[in-house]
């Protein structure tokens, strides 16, 4: 089969809608990401073990098992228990679940960061623990883990394919439609990866200055 | 090189199918029915390939499938269309049905045909991805955004079960089959859609292997006239008499 | 309830494809992490640009990408690869490519006297690296070599989606049988973690029976 | 210098504390009168820090009770009796204490002023306009009202040191705990630091508690020293007394080796 | 003792190094004869290390060469003409050179005998069971036959340094490099490794040229020793001579400085 460059510039206009939805749900998997970790991060700190080892025992089996079942879980399951999440909001839930496991270790090696006596001295002043963590130890921890959360992020956008698997009309799914029209794959599938190559290329570039701005944590 | 003695040397025909009951069905044990592949299995036996084996695929990947030669042939409910007559080699007729819609009790907003979704700009259909009704519901004029494209008959009732659908079409014996196994009173079948034809599928093969494909018309054909045919298909609900009343010529031809 | 049995057996057939993908694509994964990884040390310009190519480019695209790619357009290029085969590689040079820059950073990470003492006896570059630099080196691989077998495993499952029966492909079947989806999701969710824990418990044990003797040296 | 039979600010009865099977303070006691001036010295390991981090709520006790101005400060009143104290009960006992660290523990990402407002908008909400009148009087008085608008990492050793000081007073404490504030100091900025406590110990009448090993500041500082050993009191005294004629042999011991590794007396 | 006038085992003919913009060597010139000991002593940074590095091929030279037993070190023959080392040459010329390091450098993860045996195995192909008997001879000189079996990390910094000093002589070099080879040693485990190389000094004839801080040793051990003073040679001759007579200034107040540390001479 041979590449037609006149089917690529057919094409292209339905693969931007596509992109467009990758990009959004990039953008809200990573809010839900970073939002979701920070929650594990500090419930796991927590010294009350009844609280910590679930949530412990719950991120690792997140982090353990397959993104796309989780998204299956999601989507098919939940509506049983009374939740039905439209397509686009079930799969960015999945993503900042999925994610949110591994930021949590972010944001736990950025908290380890911070020195034990900037504790201690918002103690000494009297500070709660609510605005120890909100003035003191978050505005130190969270600048060096950019860099870090930022590598995750990059990582999720790279997954947003599997919401084809529950009918986000994303990228991917797109790019599939398009190939199950005409019958032909090569130039479809072919674009996608080039533009997440093209994508992650960029953000690597991205990445490293970012790196040199912050500073690197781990 | 002949596929035939090639399928014959080795045994077995590796065909694709669908897990659409009753079109294709994999058993609890894991083991391949439905009409398409029990035709198939039949044809095959005679032309002296003692197995077939299944792989369970979608509509859209069927074709680039055959063409990549991971599958000897598709027999899957894949219904003739010119568009697709060009890209395989088809069988004469095999299996026959009208489209349905599975609707929500009372069907709500009356759908009656692909138009009828088309005009309501808050519908939204489901179809699997690379079928017919897919195809049908673009070419009627939904946009590509309400046609939401479902894995399987499973997620199809479920979605609309759940109202993130409001119609989910496939041929009539399908929608029939998944309706009667979800025994769901909130639900109701609506065929067959007006203005649709009935399509009818046949093997299908790649495009250079028409000898294959003569070789399987032939025995399909005396299988057809010695009612061994029907005797495969109508316990399904097919009808022998709609796939024996018209032809491949016609059915490719069909604009 | 007996038809549960066969139900269940589905979902085991399915567990086997699911670990004979993670077997096979760990292993070439391994195998290319160190071509690769190696391969960026190199001496040779013209081996550290194709190792360099070979990791972005596939750290670069999805692996979903990757595994319709190599389902579907490679066949129209001439190389045609059963499901099986076109899963473990898509998997496994993916998830080299991560393994890569494991290898890399660790051999890196290796102290440039332990390079001097090879040279002042004499050890030639590959002796240097067989026997002094990479045992040292693949400790400080394992656990993010176990991190990356378990990425492998859960990316496994994508494989479902070009019609390889496995553990959630599975699922997926017996869901459309049953009708059921809470029990085959739940199911291979246990199954999975099941899975994960073990890669992670083995990787442990090999840890701590490669650091033997070696304690006070690494971290 | 307190009279010495006031009721005291601070009343250690007994107290022990251990880290795993180490004993640090064993059933330890003493009191400090309200604006007495209190040296601990010791040798390394004796727990001088460990009795200023339980005073400040950095630590627990495993036993003993310790009042500060009559309210104990590890247990509160519970219907009767009295039960382990809870956060707003520990809360509530450390607006009496202030404490400054041997590494000045300053928040990196907050200017120097922001560093001394930020306790008291936040616990006592006082407004910022007020805040940061009282936090340039403060640091005016520890000589640092131009830097008021630098961030810590821009300052010397003694300069982020007199900014902590300046920041532990802007909560106003009754007792204030300065734990080896000038070890971590090169030498030449020593005495800037010692300078501000001179004027601290002058113009207010806080009650501190200081833990050195600088045994000229302490000797000529202190209205009382307590000596340390294996977390026991060992000799206590005037600065007199305990460097011109200590009675116990430990006591002597240790002076004679801090003297001949050079530091003045 | 060396014969003054045999033919060199070293002749290193003006050579120049530098980092960067740093010249550490400047046309650097000395012979060594065959078997004789050599001490190399000097302030810090002024070159020592770096000469044996060179030496040991571990860095390259910028200009000037180097003869060992009187083949060129850095360059080749190639047709009529001389041209830059390849990897074989180096790997032939380093056959006759050894060296021991001042973080000793042993394989973390071989066992001490491993540790010796593995470079006669990979670079002489000589057999296990050779190189095993030929390393418990070497492990019984400096006193280590008992912990053959050990891993490096459950020795001591003086039984690592015997280790290595047993590992550089499997080889059998003719020429031995030492570099503050008991500088990272505390100093109750100095002697031992002392012990050792003065073994080596009557048991073997090998060449051995020695960096070192131990002026002490540096006396009773060397034939000769030159003193370097930023990349060029102040002063050298017999010990006695640079030890007691000392012409140059530099080499005086290098001299005085080292015993004012406590360094025995
Ligand atoms: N968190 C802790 N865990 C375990 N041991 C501790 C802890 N904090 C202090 N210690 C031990 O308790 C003992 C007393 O410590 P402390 O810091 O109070 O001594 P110090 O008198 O202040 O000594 P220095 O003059 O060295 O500061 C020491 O042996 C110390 O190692
Ligand atoms: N790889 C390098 N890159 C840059 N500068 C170097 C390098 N190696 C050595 N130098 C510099 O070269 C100078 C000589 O170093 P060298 O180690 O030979 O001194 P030395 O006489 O052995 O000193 P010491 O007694 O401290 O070991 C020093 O100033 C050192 O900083
Ligand atoms: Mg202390
Ligand atoms: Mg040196």
């Amino acid at each position: 089969m041979e590449w037609d460059w006149a089917f690529v510039i057919q094409i292209l206009p339905t693969l931007l809608q596509g992109v467009k939805i990758t990009i959004l749900a990039t953008l809200l998997g990573s809010i839900v990401a970073a939002v979701v970790g920070l929650v594990i991060a500090i419930v796991r700190r927590s010294k009350n073990r009844l609280v910590s080892m679930p949530m412990g025992f719950v991120a690792e089996f997140i982090r353990g098992t397959p993104l796309l079942v989780q998204l299956y879980f999601i989507f098919y399951v939940l509506p049983d228990l009374g939740l039905t999440l439209s397509p686009l909001v079930a799969g960015v839930i999945g993503l900042g679940l999925h994610y949110g496991t591994y930021t949590a270790e972010v944001y736990r090696a950025g908290i380890e960061n911070v020195a034990r006596g900037q504790w201690e001295a918002a103690k000494a002043c009297n500070l709660t623990p609510f605005q120890t963590w909100t003035r003191i130890i978050l505005p130190q921890a969270l600048p060096p883990m950019i860099p870090a959360l930022a590598n995750y992020f990059i990582a999720m956008f790279k997954e947003t394919p599997l919401l084809s698997a529950i009918t986000v009309l994303e990228l991917m799914n797109q790019a599939r439609s398009i190939a199950n029209y005409n019958y032909r794959y090569i130039e479809p599938i072919t674009l996608v990866g080039a533009f997440f190559l093209v994508i992650s290329l960029i953000s690597v570039i991205g990445l490293r200055w970012l790196e040199r701005r912050y500073g690197r944590i781990g | 090189e002949d596929t035939l003695d090639k399928l014959k040397e080795q045994g077995f025909a590796r065909i694709a199918i669908a897990n659409e009951p009753p079109f294709t069905a994999v058993n609890p044990d894991g083991t391949v029915s439905g009409a398409g592949p029990d035709v198939a299995r039949a044809v095959f036996a005679k032309l002296g390939v003692k197995d077939v084996v299944a792989s369970i695929s979608e509509y859209g990947a069927m074709i680039p499938g055959l063409q990549a030669g991971r599958h000897d042939a598709v027999t899957a409910g894949l219904f003739m269309k010119p568009e697709r007559c060009n890209a395989v080699a088809y069988s004469e007729p095999i299996l026959c049905d009208a489209e349905a819609f599975l609707v929500k009790k009372g069907n709500p907003k009356g759908f009656k045909s692909y138009a009828d979704i088309a005009k309501d700009a808050s519908a939204t259909i489901g179809a699997p991805g690379g079928g017919t009704e897919e195809r049908l519901s673009l070419e009627a004029g939904v946009p590509r955004d309400r046609v939401i494209v479902v894995p399987d008959g499973q997620s199809g009732l479920k979605m609309l079960q759940d109202g993130r659908i409001d119609v989910y079409s496939l041929p009539v014996l399908s929608i029939n089959d998944l309706a009667k196994k979800a025994n769901d009173p909130n639900i109701e079948v609506v065929a067959p859609v007006v203005g649709a034809p009935v399509y009818c599928d046949g093997a299908a093969f790649r495009k250079n292997d028409t000898a294959l494909r003569d070789a399987f018309d032939k025995v399909l054909a005396e299988m057809k006239t010695s009612g061994e045919f029907a005797k495969i298909i109508e316990p399904y609900g097919f009808s022998a008499q709609a796939a024996m009343s018209t032809t491949r010529e016609k059915l490719c031809a069909a604009k | 309830m007996g038809q549960w049995g066969g139900y269940l057996q589905l979902i085991l057939d399915g567990a086997l494809v699911t670990i004979k993908l993670t077997l096979m694509g760990s292993a070439l994964a391994l195998v290319m992490a160190f071509l690769a990884g190696l391969g960026r040390l190199s001496h040779f310009a013209a081996l550290r640009w194709l190792a360099t190519t070979y990791i972005e480019f596939f750290r670069g695209t999805s692996i979903f990408v990757q595994l319709f790619w190599a389902y579907f357009v490679l066949p129209l290029l001439g190389l045609s690869l059963t499901p099986l085969q076109a899963g473990v590689l898509a998997l496994g040079l993916n998830v080299g490519a991560y393994g890569a820059e494991v290898v890399r950073g660790a051999v890196k990470s290796i102290g440039k006297e332990q390079y001097e003492a090879c040279i002042a006896l004499n050890f030639n570059r590959w002796q240097s690296l067989r026997h002094i630099i990479l045992p040292q080196a693949v400790v400080l691989m394992l656990p993010t070599f176990g991190n990356n077998a378990i990425e492998l495993l859960k990316a496994s499952s994508v494989v479902s989606l070009i019609s390889l029966a496995d553990m959630t492909f599975q699922a997926q079947v017996v869901r459309a049988q049953t009708g059921s989806t809470l029990v085959p999701f739940l199911t291979i969710l246990i199954l999975y973690f099941a899975m994960a824990s073990v890669i992670s418990f083995a990787i442990r044990g090999l840890e701590r029976y490669m650091t033997r003797g070696l304690d006070g040296v690494r971290t | 210098m307190a009279p010495a039979n006031a009721a005291p600010t601070i009343e250690i009865n007994g107290i022990s504390k251990s880290f795993g099977s180490f004993k640090v303070l064993d059933e330890l006691s003493f009191k400090v009168a309200p604006r007495e001036k209190l040296a601990l010295i010791g040798p390394s390991g004796s727990g001088k820090t460990t009795i200023l981090r339980i005073l400040m709520t950095l630590e627990g006790i495993d036993s003993g009770d310790i009042l500060i101005e009559g309210d104990n400060l590890y247990r509160m009143p519970a219907n009767g009796g009295l039960r382990p104290a809870n956060e707003q009960h520990l809360h509530k006992m450390r607006t009496k204490i202030g404490m400054v660290f041997q590494l000045f523990n300053l928040f990196p990402h907050k200017s120097v002023i922001d560093n001394v407002t930020l306790a008291p908008m936040l616990t006592k909400g006082v407004r910022q306009a007020e805040a940061e009148r009282h936090a340039m009087e403060l640091l005016e008085m520890v000589g640092l009202a131009d830097k008021a608008k630098a961030m810590p990492a821009q300052l010397s050793g003694g300069q982020k040191q007199r900014v902590a000081i300046a920041r532990a007073l802007a909560l106003s404490p009754k007792i204030m705990l300065f734990d080896e504030v000038t070890s971590a100091l090169d030498p030449e900025l020593v005495e800037e630091v010692l300078n501000v406590l001179w004027r601290l110990c002058a113009e207010t009448d806080m009650t501190m508690l200081l833990v050195t090993h600088e045994m000229g500041f302490a000797h000529d500082f202190a209205d009382r020293i307590l000596f340390f050993d294996r977390g026991r009191i060992v000799e206590e005294g005037k600065p007199e007394e305990i460097f011109r004629h200590p009675k116990q042999e430990r006591t002597q011991t240790f002076l004679k080796k801090i003297i001949a590794a050079g530091h003045r007396v």
